[in-house]
């Protein structure tokens, strides 16, 4: 029966809802682990999927729309970092100052700009020449538009800087221990200055793969709040980003799998009873909480602004 | 301010809505009713206000309270989970009128109107067109909450393809929001994924499953309702159907004026015209079969063809 | 130790450094006031001063770590700004600060590395970090894993990590502040021969500590702080302990104390074969017995790690125990929680003292009661009485000379000196039945220290039972009634203050036979 | 022209308005004193708004919606501890789980039990004989239902627990050093449980005041997120109740105040872009932030597990 319902198709939809929270989770993963908590993603989201989608519909080069959308995220991620790291403001507060204004602003510059829904020709489902063509894996993995391998790819790419490089040991060091890394000559701020601007730029290119990718369209509170879940997911992961993914696609295929089963609960007369796909989400959510949460590496100097003695 | 109309002063009325007054759905449908009367009446005989974007309840009590405050002639609460706070504050405001939607409870107030639309009729017609195009025989249906008329155009819908096509498949898929765009456009992919050639859904986050409709290579139709959605993708939408609250709107400012200030619960009905088949003209259809709909709406009217199945009428 | 077939390792990149005039104030406190301050390459300059002297801050400064407010740097002639601890690292500064600067969560590898240019351009290039920190650590004998993570490492170790990254830095001045307040004696005679290997090779070095014959036994000069203030640089074989004190304190300090031999009273504290786990999940105390008694001071002696923290703790109901009694007065107490010992009338001064014995962001007031603040006369039911809370405080600040512009003032802005007298009062002013006293003068300044030697003695001779923890085998000798020796969690002696001797201790503590006892009770190098 | 929008009327919604932020603000305010973030208020006052709304329903007790409401929070605030404070989870993440566990069960009962919305008859307006009859105090103060004036009286009560009481001070010394705390008698545990479970129960009520007295009816989210505003604005007042309840007012007065200018804009024909409406919250939402946020007292023990002998 469980074949009946997890179908190619199911992983294939989890892959996509997936996208926009592990782009969101992955930038908010580099704030993080350098000890800012960005609350405010959502909002950038929310500015990015605009921008991306107005360029798209001006200029209807998908191009211009990534970079609308990145240099947006960029944008809002310099105002975060400039509140947050020198301005030292409470960084839960910022964050919430920060969605509201990009709930705000892009609704507003919506309904000014384009007013009324107009589809735009998004990302097209690439079709890589002998894979896509495979029975099952082509369907799941090799069907899907240009963003969602981006996202994917962006994992490995993070966990790599993370753990690889000079500058995610310095991201890392900052978020534990400001301190100790002032004192080894980091120059605290502009790391997270850094990774505050590159998790802004994750997070418009977030809301770019809903308005250019998944559905084409935009309009006021097209995230949903999907900003908030992709944070939420990144305590999940325990700031590792291969666990962000693996904790977004278990969340993903949860939500996929509802679809189906409601889809499919008269059609197949499943004898499926509709609390079971409702409480679905929050008992894996719960259980998957147990094993999680404890025992983790928090970034201890998450949310504490540093300032050196004088 | 003073309630008592002069002659000479304009007709004020204020409306809360739930979502923008552009979103070719619920809220354009009373926006544009709005704009009509104003057109019909002139702009020196109605004024209206409005907020827009209301989901929240009690931010629209707020708005609601405050317009019975400033002597509005008429103050319209549009959405079914306003009910609660219109017949709350319309105690406080005997001599306010006002109105709410959809629904038909007017809570016995002589000061509250309800108005409600029969959306199964059109939901009936649209099911029936979607059951003669359809290829594969699997229609997918999106809709955000089982309930209002969201609920009512859903079974009307079925009713109607079931009609149609007694072996039709028609997969029904309640997201449980209005606002997640994202997961409306998943929906409408796994209907897709299940064979679904013909799609439809109610309420604003259906945007997204228009755009996935319009990214697949085959082609994939669309029904719309609440308000004409040719625009969003005039290559695949057939028919929408459209409500026309100013039938309503028109009659219940008359009665305000001549001193009934409600009591009166309306219906918008493809009988009344306040519920109309719109075609898209661009997309073709065969002649015989636009006669089969307008005998069925002829059917409709006369009480002949019932538009919801026995079971949803439990 | 050090092997001749090594290449050299240091760039002498500092010839010498000169200090002249500086001046930092923070809010309220001049910290440094017109301070001269020279290093030459190859001597270990000491600096002394109480707490809150300003010797952290001028070196801080010298770091780059605070800014200046006035006055200038010269390194090898060359006036020099140090705007951040960077421009101090390219001119071959390192630090070892009070509190480590190390990144827990890190490995070794991964702390060395932090903030060095690696050889593989943005990649990492730990392995080649690991097998240059072998070469340092086998060159002075520093044994380290660079793979193990901070957070595993005894202090001792993560000190030797501390020093490994100076030297990887290729770091020709040193500044140490306070390195030794946190080792064990064995620990101490290991970081003085690198120190000494080090100033042989070329190395300035700046050491800072509290303890007098440490200081007399490793610098070349030492320079004294008083209130932020230079008071005089002499040449350490010019100096001597009473000196030292005298020029620190401003007064003459008397390091020996009336001890009135006293008739002991009844049993207060007993334990008996009482063992407890360890963090480490070993048995950290094994099967001890003691009995206090009303009016004497039971000194623990012993290297630390040798049980004496659990056994503070087992006692102060913070560690439950795996097996034995513990008897407060006739009454069985064991696995008590602090609570109750505490309206049973026991005191505890924690070792952690800013970590379990204060709230930092509390005002001096609220810390004074924070453990009776529930009891008369502080409170009236479930409502706080401040007006006598005030009243008392204000008595307390008074009679324990606690150095603070109200009892209003954040328990943090305190220096460690009278923070620890803070807690003093407040355990001491309950006229406890029983106290557990662990470390008392950690990190204090001499005048501090024998103000609270005093103070122990008082209670002792108003009745108190005193356990007395402590590294410093001085401060037991002056104190104990009856003296204790503890290792690898086990009591392995005790003895009468009459027949205690430097020698026969230490050989307790080090659990060794007479045959082959080190010498640890002198950390000297020659 | 400010007088002309600053009505009397904008004022006394304001206070309604920041009833349920209120209510939920001082719940958290205790719980994050001690050194717990519960971020699953919103969850909570979900369940508090059902459980007391079909009391109501169904005994047509006031009394019984109360009740209920407090049971359901105070259960819900025992979860929360047991997860954070027993099984020392991530608090975090126990909160996200917390809240969409109670927005899907809420939700759940709701469609299970009720199924269409059903007007109740809530807390009714209370005249208090002179008061009321006031000419403008009289319309802003005393002109509201019982629990808005609960609420009100609620911050002095929490103020003077945290400040005047032995309570309030082990409160406050197990938020910042509960090793401290520990060592001087103080029973941790205890304590975050009795915090959280108050927060819990001030968190059901904080529902009840939307279910049974400000709206009379319950759907799905009612609260719309006001549980994450409410947490928003506890670090906005810096964990102090006075300014969380001030800090509330600002928000709930900006909110009716828009509410408001978008009114008379169309109706007076006054000259307000309406981006200044939209934009205003957000703002004033940054200014105060400005000012708010600096040199702020926070628990240093928020969100950290406490364990003996680690
Ligand atoms: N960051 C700071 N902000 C404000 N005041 C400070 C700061 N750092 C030090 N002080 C103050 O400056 C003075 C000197 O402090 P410093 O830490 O240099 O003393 P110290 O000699 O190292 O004492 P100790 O022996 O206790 O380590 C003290 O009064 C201290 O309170
Ligand atoms: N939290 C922990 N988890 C696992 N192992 C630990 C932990 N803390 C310490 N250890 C282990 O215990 C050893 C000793 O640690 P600790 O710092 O307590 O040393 P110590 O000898 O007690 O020092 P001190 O003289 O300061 O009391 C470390 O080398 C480490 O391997
Ligand atoms: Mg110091
Ligand atoms: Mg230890």
């Amino acid at each position: 029966m469980l074949s009946d319902i997890l179908t190619a198709s199911v992983i294939a939809s989890a892959i996509r809802l997936a996208t926009p929270y592990i782009f969101a989770g992955m930038g908010e993963t580099f704030g993080q682990r350098s000890g800012v908590l960005n609350l405010g993603v959502d909002g950038i989201m929310l500015l990015g999927a605009f921008a991306a989608y107005y360029a798209v519909l001006e200029t209807g080069s998908l191009l211009f729309g990534v970079m609308a959308a990145l240099a947006t995220g960029m944008l809002m991620g310099l105002v975060m970092a400039f509140v947050s790291v020198t301005l030292q403001a409470e960084q839960g507060i910022s964050g919430i100052g920060l969605y509201l204004f990009g709930l705000g602003l892009s609704d507003m510059l919506y309904q000014r700009l384009v007013g009324t829904p107009v589809h735009v020709d998004g990302f097209p489902r690439v079709d890589i020449p002998v894979l896509t063509d495979l029975p099952v894996l082509g369907e799941i993995f090799f069907n899907h538009n240009f963003l969602v391998y981006v996202a994917f790819a962006s994992v490995p790419l993070s966990a790599f800087v993370l753990t690889r490089t000079t500058f995610g040991l310095k991201i890392r060091a900052v978020g534990q221990n400001p301190e100790a890394a002032d004192a080894m000559g980091v120059n605290v701020a502009r790391i997270r200055y850094f990774t505050v601007i590159i998790g802004g730029a994750f997070s418009g290119i977030a809301g770019a793969s809903l308005s250019i990718a998944l559905v084409n369209f935009f309009q006021g509170n097209l995230t949903a709040g999907k900003g908030f879940i992709a944070v939420a997911l990144v305590y999940f992961g325990a700031w590792r980003p291969y666990w962000v993914m693996a904790g977004t696609l278990l969340f993903s295929t949860v939500d996929a799998l509802q679809l189906q089963i409601k889809t499919l609960e008269n059609a197949l007369n499943l004898d499926i009873p509709n609390e079971l796909a409702v409480m679905a989400p929050y008992v894996v959510t719960l259980v998957a909480l147990i094993f999680a949460s404890k025992g983790v590496e928090k970034p201890t100097a998450l949310t504490k602004p540093f300032e050196r003695g004088e | 301010s003073t309630h008592t109309a002069q002659a000479d002063d304009p007709f004020r009325v204020a409306v809360v809505m739930p979502s923008a007054t552009n979103d070719l759905a619920f809220s354009q449908s009373m926006y544009d009713a709005l704009l009509f009367v104003q057109e019909e009446m002139g702009e020196d005989n109605f004024e209206f206000v409005f907020q827009d974007g209301t989901f929240v309840v009690d931010d629209a009590a707020v708005a609601l309270r405050e317009w019975a405050l400033e002597g509005y002639d008429l103050i319209i609460a549009h959405g079914s989970q306003y009910g609660a706070v219109v017949e709350e504050i319309a105690i406080d405001f005997p001599d306010t009128s006002f109105a709410w939607g959809t629904d038909s409870d007017t809570f016995g107030f002589d000061n509250v109107f309800a108005y409600e639309a029969a959306s199964d009729q059109g939901g009936f017609v649209n099911g029936y067109l979607a059951a003669q195009l359809t290829e594969s025989g699997v229609l997918g249906v999106i809709g955000p909450i089982e309930t209002g008329d969201a609920k009512l155009y859903v079974d009307g819908f079925v009713a109607g393809a079931v009609y149609g096509d007694e072996d039709i498949t028609v997969n029904v898929n309640y997201i449980g929001s209005f606002s997640d765009v994202a997961l409306a456009a998943e929906a409408a992919e796994t209907h897709v994924a299940n064979d679904a050639d013909v799609l439809t859904g109610s309420a604003q986050m259906v945007v997204g499953a228009v755009g996935v409709a319009i990214d697949q290579d085959e082609q994939v139709l669309w029904f719309g309702t609440q308000a004409n959605q040719t625009s969003l993708a005039p290559e695949l939408v057939v028919a929408s159907q459209v409500y026309h609250w100013e039938v309503v709107l028109m009659d219940m400012i008359e009665l305000i004026q001549d001193g009934t200030l409600g009591g009166e619960s309306y219906s918008l009905t493809l009988e009344n015209e306040g519920l109309t088949i719109e075609f898209n003209e661009e997309f073709e259809v065969d002649e015989e079969l636009l006669d089969e709909v307008d005998s069925l709406i002829e059917g409709i009217i006369a009480g002949d063809i019932p538009t919801l199945m026995e079971e949803d009428s439990e | 130790m050090s092997d001749q077939s090594s290449k050299p390792v240091v760039p002498k990149r500092i010839q010498a450094v000169q200090m002249n005039g500086i001046v930092k104030r923070f809010p309220g406190v001049l910290a440094v006031d017109h301070v001269d301050f020279e290093l030459n390459s190859g001597e270990v300059h000491a600096l002394l001063g109480e707490n809150g002297a300003g010797k952290s801050t001028l070196m801080k400064i010298l770091y780059g770590l605070y800014n200046l407010d006035d006055g200038e740097i010269v390194i090898n002639g060359n006036p020099t700004s140090m705007r951040s601890p960077n421009h101090a690292i390219q001119a071959g500064i390192g630090m070892i600060h009070q509190h480590f600067m190390l990144v827990p969560s890190l490995t070794v590898a991964e702390n060395i590395a932090l903030g060095m240019r690696s050889s593989r351009g943005m990649l990492l290039d730990l392995d080649v970090v690991s097998a240059r920190i072998r070469e340092l650590s086998e060159l002075y004998g520093l044994e380290v894993q660079p793979e193990a993570p901070i957070w595993q490492l005894a202090v001792g170790e993560q000190q030797r990590v501390e020093i490994l990254r100076a030297l990887y830095r290729e770091a020709s001045l040193l500044i140490l502040d306070e390195p030794t307040a946190v080792l064990t004696p064995q620990e101490v005679d290991d970081l003085f021969r690198i120190l000494g290997q080090m100033r042989d090779d070329g190395h300035s070095l700046v050491f800072i500590s509290h303890k007098l014959h440490e200081v007399l036994a490793i610098s070349n000069r030492i320079t004294v702080l008083r209130d932020g203030r230079l008071v005089d640089t002499i040449p350490a074989d010019t100096a001597t302990k009473q000196l030292l004190a005298q020029m620190m304190v401003g007064r003459e300090v008397v390091m020996r104390y009336e001890h009135a031999a006293r008739e002991s009273g009844e049993s207060r504290l007993k334990l008996d074969s009482v063992s407890a786990l360890s963090n480490r999940g070993d048995l950290g105390l094994r099967q001890v017995t003691l009995d206090v008694r009303a009016g004497e001071i039971v000194g623990v002696a012993g290297v630390s790690g040798n049980g004496q923290h659990e056994l503070a703790q087992v006692i102060a109901g913070l560690r439950p125990s795996a097996e034995g009694k513990v008897w407060l007065e006739g009454q069985d107490v064991t696995s008590s929680s602090p609570a109750k010992l505490n309206t049973l009338g026991l005191s505890h001064i924690p070792e952690e003292r800013m970590l379990d014995g204060i709230v930092k962001d509390f005002s001096v007031a609220e810390n004074l009661v924070l453990q009776d603040f529930a009891r008369k006369p502080y409170a009236w039911g479930m409502f706080l009485r401040f007006g006598m809370i005030a009243r008392k405080c204000k008595q307390y600040i008074r009679e324990y000379e606690i150095k603070t512009p109200s009892h209003e003032t954040p328990t943090k802005s305190l220096s460690g000196g009278n923070i620890q007298k803070l807690v003093l009062a407040r355990e001491l002013s309950r006229q406890p039945r029983v106290l557990i006293a662990a470390q008392p003068t950690r990190g204090v300044d001499i005048g501090a220290t024998e103000y609270i030697h005093h103070r122990l003695l008082e209670a002792r001779d108003s009745g108190t039972a005193i356990l007395l923890i402590s590294e410093d085998l001085d401060e037991i000798l002056a104190l104990a009634d009856r003296i204790v020796v503890m290792y690898e969690g086990q009591i392995v002696g005790e003895v009468s203050r009459e027949d205690a001797d430097v020698g026969t201790l230490g050989l307790m503590m080090a659990g060794a036979t007479v045959a082959k006892a080190p010498n640890i009770s002198e950390n000297v190098i020659k």
